[in-house]
This record gives C-alpha cells, structure tokens and sequence, in this order.
C-alpha cells in the first residue's frame, strides 16, 4: 500500500470525491492560487479550476453560511477552515443553521457539507491560535465530528464525510500534516461513527482521538515495558459516538483513562467518562480519569507550553494510578 | 462575464405593464396575506398559535410585488417575519397555518413554527430566527444556481436592524466578489423592535450599505405594489443576466407590534395613521377602482379570500400534531439509499 | 425581606452597582427606549441616562467587543444579550478577547465584563431560540459562568460579578423573570463559586443550577413521599465549580444525578458526573446519572417540545434508578 | 456634539511641518522597526523565536508617520502585524524583542509572543490574532475614552484582508453611530496572505467601506512618513474634536513574506522590487539629504539604531523563560484588594 502524507490523504479523499461528483466543491483562505496555507490543497486548483477550488475573503461566518446554502441547493461544499480558532467567528453558521436546518425542514432541505481544517494548538502559537473545538461542535445534535489520528483513516473517513448528508466537523492538525502512513489507493471509506482499536491491550483502555491517539502509543509502549497492557481506542468519531466499542473495551479491560488535546472541562472526554459510568459502572475496577491539556490559556513561551499540552509521561502516570500502581 | 456591468438598474418598468386583471391578482394575493395573518393574529390571543409570530401586515406589497417579478424556479431565503414571503411564493395558507399551530400538516410538519416556514416544492428555502443569519444562505444557494447553471435568481430577505449585522456585510462582499445571481431585499420597516432606525444606524438608507462593496443598489418606497414589482423586476433581470448581486432598500412600514407580544407604544403619536395612508392593500383596491373594478368584483375577490383564509384556520385546527415517533427523525437525514 | 420578582432582582443588582460605581453602564438591545425585552432594565434609562443604559443596533459581535474593549480601557461593562442564543454571534469576542486578553497581556490588562441574558429554551420558540450555553462558554478558563435560580441568588451573585476583575457569563431564564422570590435591600452578594444547598437529603444528590433546581425540589418533594431523601445542590456558578460542595454531599448520600437543561453531550453535567467519579469513586453507591434535555434540536410543536424538555418525572425515575428502585 | 460634523476631513498639514531634525527622529524610529525586526528574522531561522512571526518591514512610515500623529495619551489596538506599531507607540525595542523570544521580560512576560505585545505603560493594547477581532475591541476602547472624558484617541489597526470581516462591519456600525472618538487604519499592504487585494474584493479603495455607514473616509499612500503623519493627523484631530470616527486606508507594501514561512510566491514577478523603490526608509533618507543632512549624520542614527538593536537582541537572548511557578497566575484577575 502506498505510504503518504496525512495532507496527501485528505486531498486524494478530497480530489478522488471531486472526480466523482461535480458538485463536490473546496472553498476557504488560500486553498487554491496558494496551494492551501497547509498545502492540502496543493495542485487542486490546476485540476479543477477556480469554480471548484475557491479563494475566499477573510469572511469565516460569510463564507461558512455560503456553504450551508450552496448545500441546500444542491451541491456538497467542503468548506475549509485555515485553522477551527477561525471558526469561532463563524460559530452561528454552523450551530444554527448547518446543524439545524435538516430538523427547522422537517428533512426538507439536506445541509450536505463538510467544515475542516486543522484543530487545536500547533506549537508557539499563542492563547487565539491553539484551541481544540470538538466539545463545542460535539455538544450540538445535528452536527457529526470527526477527528482522525492517521493517513488512512483520515483518507476513509473524508470520504464519507464528503458523501454524507449531513454537517460533519472534520478535524485535522497542523502538527500531523506531514505524518506519514499506509493509505490504500482509490474507494476507501470508513464509516463515521466506527472506532478502531489501534493496539489492543488487556489491562486498561487509553480511549482517545486524533493527535492524541500516538501520544497514547507511546504512552502504552511505556507501560508496557512495566507489564501493565493497555488496549489504545482510537474513537475516530466523536458524534456519532462509537458506545459499543467503548463500552466494549472497558467490559474487557475494567479500567479506562480517557486522553484528548483541549480542555478537560465540559470536554468530550468528560462524555465519555460519564458515559462509562452511566453503563459500566460495575464493570469499573477504578475510577475513569482524563488526562487533558491544563486549564488555561495557551502560552507563548515554549517551557509554559510544554507543561501545558498533552504528554506522555501524564498519560502514563493516569495509567499507573488507576492500575493503583502509584 | 468579462464586460463591466452596468453601474445601476435600468430605470422603468423592465415588463409590460400590469393589466387590470393582473393586479387584482395580485390585490388578492396581498388580501390572503393579511387575512391569514389576522386570523393567525386570533388564534394567537386564543393560544392555539404559540411562541414568537411576527406579523407583516402593511408590508404585503413588498413579497407580492417581488413574487410577480421573479419566476417559479427563483429561490427565496428569508428571516422570521416570513409569513407574507411564504405565502406570495407560493407556499399554501393551509400548511402556513397549520405550521404555526404546530400539525403535522403544517410546511415543516410543526417542528418549525412561524419562523421557520419551509417548502422545497416552491423553494421557498426558509424561514430563519438569527437576524441577518440568513443574508450568507441567500448566497450560498445563489453560488449553486449559478454552477449549476440554473438560471434562476435568490431572492434573500432581511429586515433594517440585520443591515447592521457581519453576517449580513460578508454576504455582500462575497455575493459581489463571485458575482453571484443574488437579490438582497432590506425591508426597511422603520423598526427593529422597538428601535427606529435612526437610532440603530447613522445611515439610515441601507441600500447605501452597497456603496462599501461597489453593489449596485436602489433604495424605493414600496407601498405600491406595482412599484415593488418593476424595481425587484429590474434587479432580478440584473442578477440573472450574470452582471451579479443588487441591493434593495425597501420602504415599507409594518402595522403591528414587532411580534404579537409587543404593544408597540416606543411609535410616535400619529405615526401609525399617517403611514396607514399608505396602506398597500388600499392603495391597491383604490388603482382597481381608477382602472374601473367595480364594488361586486372587489366584494368577489374578498370573498374568495376569506374562504381560503377560512379553510387554511379550519385545516388548521383539525389537523392532527406531530407524532412524537417521529421526534428523533429529522436530526440526522438518513443516507439516501437507505 | 421583600419579596420581588427575578426581573426586578436583576435591576436591583444593576441599578445599585451603577449608582455605586460611575464606571458601570448597561448596553445591549432594547435595554434603553424599549425597556429591555423582557423588561428587566424597566426605569434604568429614565434614571442613568442615556450614556450608561445604552441601545445598539443588532450587532452582538459588535458590541460585545466593544464591550470587551471598554473595560480594558477602565469602564465596567454590563453587555446584554437578547438572549445567549444571539450570542453565538459573538462567540469569538467572548472566548478570543474576554477570556483570554488577561493572559495575552500577563495581567496588563483586566477585562471586567458580565454578559448577561436569557438562556435556554423559553416555549415554542423552534430550534434557534433554544440554545442552552453554558458548556460552550463554561468549557474555557478566563471565564466565569454563573447561573442563578432565584432572585435573591440572582442579585447576590450579580452584584459580585460585577464586581469582578474578569469576564462573567451571567445565565438567566426567560421563564423564571417572573418567579417572585426574597431578595435582601441593598448591599447583598454571594460570591461566585459558591453552591447552594436548596435543600437537605440523605439518599442521593440531585447537582443542578439555575431553572432545573426547580425541577429538582419538585422531584424531591415527589421522592420523599415515596421514602427517598434527595438534598438537591444548586451549584450557582459553573465556573469556578464547587467542587467542595459536590464532593461534600456525595460523601453524604453515596449517589448523584445531575440534572440539567441543554444537551448532554460534552455537557457541564458531564463534568460534573467525570469529576465525581474522578474524586469520589469509591463513595459511590450507583453510579452518576444525568437528566438532561434530549439529543435533538428544539421543536416547536407543544407536543413535541414537552418530550424534549426536562422534566420532574424523568428526574425522579433517575433517582430511583440510582435507588435502585425500578 | 449637535452640530453637523464636517463631511470630510481638513485638507492639507494640520501641524507645523517637521524640520530636519524631527524628521530623522522619524527616520530614526523607522530604522530601530527595521533593524529590530531583520534580527528577529535571524533569530527566527536559529529558532530562538518561534511560532508564527509576521514582519513589517515595507510598512515603517505607517506606523512611525501615525505615532507622530498622536499624543501619548492615544490608546492603539492592532493586529499580529504589530511589531512595528509596538515600537512607535513607545514599547522597547527590548521589550518587544524578549517577547519574540518568549522570555520572562518580555512586553508580555512571553506569554503572548509575536501576535500579542501589549504594554499598558504606552498604552499600547495589544496585538490580536483573530483577523479583524480587534476593530471591535478598538471601538470600545474608544467608548471608554469618551465615557471618562479623557480626551484621548483610539487608533484601531488592521489590514485590508481584514476588512472582509463581519466585526470590522459592525465595529463601524457602532463607532458611527456612537460618534466615538477612534480613528480606523486599514493598512492596505496589497495582500492578505497569499491573497492579492483584488482577488479578496471587488471593492479595493477600502476607505469606501465607509460610504456604507456614512463616515467619513480616506485614502492615500503612505510610503512617506509625512505624508502620513499629516492625514493621521487631520483624522485625529476630527475624532478628538469630536466629530466622530474616521476611516482610512493607508496604501503600503510589505516586503516579506505574509510571515516568517511563506516564500510569497504570489508575487508578480518585478512587483517587489518595482515596490522597494519607494521603500519608506529610502525615501525619508533621501528627503533628509535633500534637507542638508550629510553622510556623518546619517551614519551615526545609524549606528545607534544598530546598538539598540543588537542590544534588543542581547538583552532577550540573556533574559530568563517564564517561571513556571506563575503558570497559573494570567487565567483570572485577582480581586483588587488581594
Ligand atoms: C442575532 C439576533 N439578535 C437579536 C435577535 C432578536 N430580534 C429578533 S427580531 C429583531 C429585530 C429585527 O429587526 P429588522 O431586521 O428590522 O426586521 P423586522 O422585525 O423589522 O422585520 C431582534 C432584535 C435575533 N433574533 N437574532
Ligand atoms: C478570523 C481569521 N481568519 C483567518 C486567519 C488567518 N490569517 C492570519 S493573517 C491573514 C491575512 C490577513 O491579511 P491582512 O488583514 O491584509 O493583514 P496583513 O497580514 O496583510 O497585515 C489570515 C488569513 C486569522 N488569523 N483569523
Ligand atoms: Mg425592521
Ligand atoms: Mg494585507
């Protein structure tokens, strides 16, 4: 299988669902004269020309609603966000007309668009450019998000969401862009709403998504070595939640940390925890944990930031304790 | 596409005139507006219409005047005070009525009341609640019609108080930037709530909010229906031609409060008088009787129209309210194969 | 104690910090001329003028910068929303320049601002009318999120955020403006981050805040005359939560549900229930239940919208559940 | 406030005009933006600064040409493109420097970085990172100076990408409508990223944004610094008057890359270099010869400027990181009395 990039993976899904449907279009800052400020959209504009591959004005909440209607009207818009910080301006695009449009319809007008972009902090760059958004997308029902952790499912789950009728949220990273992996070639779709096991383990589940998911590798390569198993739960799609694979892993394992990048309060991870509680309570040998980024603002300097973001040895240290090994 | 487009509308009348019979078609259209909305205005102090409703009662002419001017294929996206907009589109006063009551007949089967009127049958694309959220949809179902070579127009609506809002100038800049095949109507009805114009705006023609862009825009007193029609008729052959977006500031004045809760005491003494001198539904009726309609005719048509508005009360009333088996149906559309 | 109406409390707060404090104005739509919508700002302009009781065109991104501004720059603003559910416009002001311009600026600058307004579902106000916000906005550090269920709590805690040197969300109801309650004269604040125990239990605790605590005590009131003694928590502030409180009446009754408006999914409610089991795991007898609105955008039609909403019964059958009793 | 403010501004200079010796002042601050900046270039390739880091340079004359415009007591918010306002507001070149490089002595004690310098002591506040978030903030920063009778200005700086945004729209709105005392610079720099103005807009005169609500506008070029302390001047002098906000587009060029990673490949070829012919520093440089100023003067400003520099540049390599212990210090504001 061909090993790519991340940004190649996301612009084949993109392409290839172009080539297919004349109505898939791509429209954001930069994508196309530019290449894409991330280069994900690279060569796409000689492809497909300026009607398919589309310059926008620094216009978020214009242009986010301009996709909502060209969906309705009958064509499938992905519309890209240069980084989600720049979705908070156009935050009422999606909560209130994207993610409510189908319902106000009663399934009259379909709203089939994909918003994607990369999520949450890169490095050094301060509070406005580091937040991770899924919490407050995931919150609303309507909406379908998506966060995927590798080439591969990036490719597969793009791909359904650009066929999906529906508003999906596709979160992306700056800091994976240029990560590499087997992406296979042509028709490959994930379904949303599937999670994948990415190591199995036995004593307790990492469950996580995007970014973090290697963070948990790591982490349980480390474990490992201390003879503790733990089984990493990529979810890949957090709404519609995968609760059967959740609740299938703890069922095995009786022990969970829940890892994502972004804030712990009112998180998705905190879904998540409640959840295990609310349906395996009595499977739990030990309390659920989160292991999240530290409630504050993003800072500049590098050593504030490292203390801030996700880490390894956190994660780690989560494991230990609901393994009561610390 | 790559001549200059003309820098303004033509002037005149784009269409042959309106013959008698057509504009007591329209008179009708304008008198079904307001009787459906007077009895919606009954059923509401009666309780059987609940939540926000927003009357448009004086401004009729305007969506009749902009329905005569546009084709069947033309999209319209509006706000929440949409009932005459509904309605002049083509949207039944059966499944107007029974939405604000809340049935499963009604045009989003009651899960959307009277600020979200739908029906995709007559692209009627919306009735939405965020003030100026709607203005960015209007283009965006503009940038399809034109991919898809359609040939029709969007006509967006919007009231004074969203030519304040950023979603509203995005719109612009990007309709005019793309060149899109969109109509923006600002029904200025001289209240945003209860905050006059003046208050809101240090302009107060909202059609000069074009100026910023480089729009092409028009500001005109829309009582006369007749007027609305040839001015939207201008500005929707603009659009279509693909010389791009147009701006329209219509002057128009609402009767009622802001919404049925609103007793509308922040108006000027005398004002709502003066301006009922203006009352489109009259002005109308007065230009059938010049054009020689005469009492019977008249009395015929306002007949009809309450027999429509009637039976739109009565389907209303006898219609049954939403399955709640449906209530976890219309979250997600299901795939299309399924 | 006089008893007034939630409206009035509100004004009370206001009118009292703005004859205390020159500094303090009230800004929103319909605040001035009209009254306020919902008539809480009823007198503030025939008495402050102008000036300090300030109309603005339909322009939330607008003024809530502005407002955001105007306190850096000396003023303390009161920015009301229509209600939260227009504040989704704003969202970037909030979240990029409220809550973060004290860190950005390393204390140089202090943003103290209240966003206050009605939030969550009022009736038959269809899907765009109904946004219940507190997760959005209680999900960053920077800001504060206070949501009072009566009047007395509501100008005791307006009075303190105020007060405050940061930005406070202050969540009110449009369907509790009328609900009359004791309100203390004069000089009267509660501090944020304090929970309220609206009433004593010893079998489980229902944690809530703002209008649900009502649903709670009637629930409660149902439970006792079935044998069950629910102490019904009103956590007041979200953020900063009181976890002290939390923690101290679980300690005491071994169970909880939380019970809440808006949606469940990366809820406050989520927080809550995670960061009981995070601290209080072994305490527990049953695992944490959550009561909230159900998955689906707001409805208009009666019928549906009572399914959707929360109500007594749902709360008591959670109880009972946690009981084990059904 | 009742009378009509006057429809434009005052043509013309309206302060003295600056001898040679104020004129290298200008040249001189425009030469520390410049030095500070090429070292923090380097800096950034030896990632001793990291993260996002737009340069200025191109753009001194703006900046140097407005401060000269203004008392200490004006108020500036701007956006991430700030170095250059940072240091004519009066922030050190140390201060500014330590920032980049994320030290403890930093303008922000290296919380904020390159985007987000702030120092309350010149009242410099603060670089933003949201494209026009700031014009708001602006705004409001003006209410408050008009509420408490200051006196005082606001400049509110953005580029022309950002006046696409809807909180730019509703921050003039506002501004208008309030009549506050805050004067809008749009710095137009010919692109927005990768973006050339006229693929962004139709519209490229971005004073004409004003037209759309009815305040008063301007455009001009801006490579010479007296020219633009003379417009900023007259658009300060109105606003302090009281007559209300201005808006102005100031025409420039950048001569780098939108930031320290984009190569700028967009560029037509030979449009850079045709652009450095009116280089601002040349420009002035040229002028002060003009004016009599010989290469000794000229070369001494210049090496002082390079001591200050360098020593910016010494002084952040050598200071501390933040201490860590105060990580959670900058999420909320203590209460006063603590
Ligand atoms: C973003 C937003 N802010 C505020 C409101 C509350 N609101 C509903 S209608 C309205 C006035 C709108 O006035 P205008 O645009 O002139 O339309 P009209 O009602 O006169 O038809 C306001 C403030 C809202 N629905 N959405
Ligand atoms: C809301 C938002 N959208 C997009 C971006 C990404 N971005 C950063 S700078 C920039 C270009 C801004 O151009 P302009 O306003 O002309 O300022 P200049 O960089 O030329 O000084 C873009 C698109 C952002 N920071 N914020
Ligand atoms: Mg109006
Ligand atoms: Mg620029």
């Amino acid at each position: 299988m061909p090993v790519i990039q991340m940004r190649e993976a996301i612009r084949q899904a993109m392409a290839e669902e172009m080539r297919r449907d004349p109505t898939v279009f791509l429209m954001g800052e930069e994508v196309a004269y530019y290449d894409g400020a991330y280069k994900v959209s690279q060569g796409m504009l000689d492809e497909f020309g300026p009607d398919r591959v589309v310059d926008t004005p620094i216009a978020e909440n214009g242009f986010a609603g301009l996709g909502v209607g060209a969906a309705m009207a009958g064509m499938r818009p992905i519309i890209e966000f240069m980084t989600f910080n720049f979705s908070l301006v156009a935050y009422d695009q999606v909560v209130n007309s994207a993610a409510k449009i189908y319902q106000m319809s009663a399934g009259q007008y379909r709203v089939p668009i994909v918003f994607r972009g990369p999520n949450g902090y890169a490095e050094n760059l301060g509070a406005q450019h580091s937040t991770s958004v899924e919490s407050i997308y995931a919150h609303f029902p309507g909406l379908k998000v998506v966060c995927p952790s590798t080439p591969g499912d990036a490719k597969g789950l793009l791909k359904s969401a650009i066929r999906d009728d529906n508003p999906v949220i596709f979160l992306e990273s700056e800091l994976m862009y240029a990560m590499k992996g087997e992406v296979p070639e042509g028709e490959h779709t994930i379904p949303l709403g599937k999670a994948d096991t990415k190591r199995e383990g036995t004593d307790l589940t990492l469950v996580t998504w995007g970014k973090a998911t290697h963070a948990c590798l790591r982490a349980a390569d480390e474990l490992a070595k201390e003879g503790i198993s733990a089984e990493v739960l990529d979810l890949r799609s957090l709404r519609p939640l995968d609760h059967d694979a959740i609740f299938g892993s703890v069922a095995k394992t009786h022990r969970a940390v829940v890892v994502h990048e972004g804030h712990a309060f009112a998180g998705v991870g905190a879904e998540i925890s409640a959840r295990i509680m609310e349906s395996a309570f009595d499977l739990l040998d030990a309390p659920v944990l989160r292991v999240t980024q530290r409630d504050v603002p993003q800072p500049y300097a590098t050593n504030l930031e490292k203390l801030v973001i996700l880490d390894t040895p956190r994660i780690a240290e989560a494991a230990r304790r609901v393994m009561g090994r610390s | 596409m790559t001549a200059t487009p003309p820098p303004s509308l033509e002037p005149g009348d784009p269409r042959p005139p309106l013959g008698a019979a057509d504009l007591a078609a329209l008179w009708e259209q304008m008198l079904v507006i307001r009787r459906v909305e007077e009895l919606a205005a009954k059923a509401y102090t009666e309780r059987k219409i609940l939540g926000f409703c927003h009357l448009y009662i004086g401004q009729e002419s305007v969506a009749v005047g902009a329905a005569a001017a546009c084709e069947p294929r033309d999209r319209w996206v509006t706000a929440y005070r949409e009932h005459g907009q509904a309605l002049a589109k083509g949207v039944s006063p059966r499944a107007v009525m029974a939405e604000l009551f809340g049935k499963a007949t009604g045009s989003s089967k009651g899960l959307g009341g009277s600020m979200h009127i739908f029906d995709s049958g007559v692209h009627f694309m919306g009735g939405y609640g965020i003030v100026g959220g709607q203005v960015p949809l209007g283009a965006g179902v503009a940038w399809s019609l034109k991919q898809l070579g359609t040939g029709a127009v969007c006509l967006t609506w919007f009231g004074d108080g969203a030519a304040n809002q950023g979603a509203f100038f995005e719109a612009l800049c990007l309709a005019q930037l793309y060149k899109l095949p969109v109509v923006f109507i600002c029904e200025n009805n001289a209240y945003a709530m209860g905050t006059a114009i003046e208050r809101a705006s240090a302009l107060t023609d909202m059609s000069q909010r074009g100026l910023g862009v480089g729009m092409v825009r028009e500001q005109f007193v829309g009582f006369d229906v007749e007027v609305v029609r040839q001015r939207v008729g201008a500005a929707v052959d603009f659009a279509r031609a693909g010389h791009g977006p147009v701006l329209l500031e219509i002057v128009t004045y609402r009767h009622k409060g802001h919404s049925m809760s609103d007793p509308a005491k922040y108006r000027p003494a005398g004002e709502l008088e003066e301006k009922k001198k203006s009352d489109p539904v009259l002005l109308t009726e007065s230009r059938l009787r010049d054009m020689g309609m005469d009492d019977a005719a008249l009395e015929a048509i306002r007949e009809r129209v309450e027999l429509v508005a009637k039976d739109a009360y009565d389907f209303a009333e006898t219609s049954p309210v939403p399955d709640p088996a449906h209530l976890y149906d219309y979250t997600y559309a299901p795939a299309r194969s399924e």
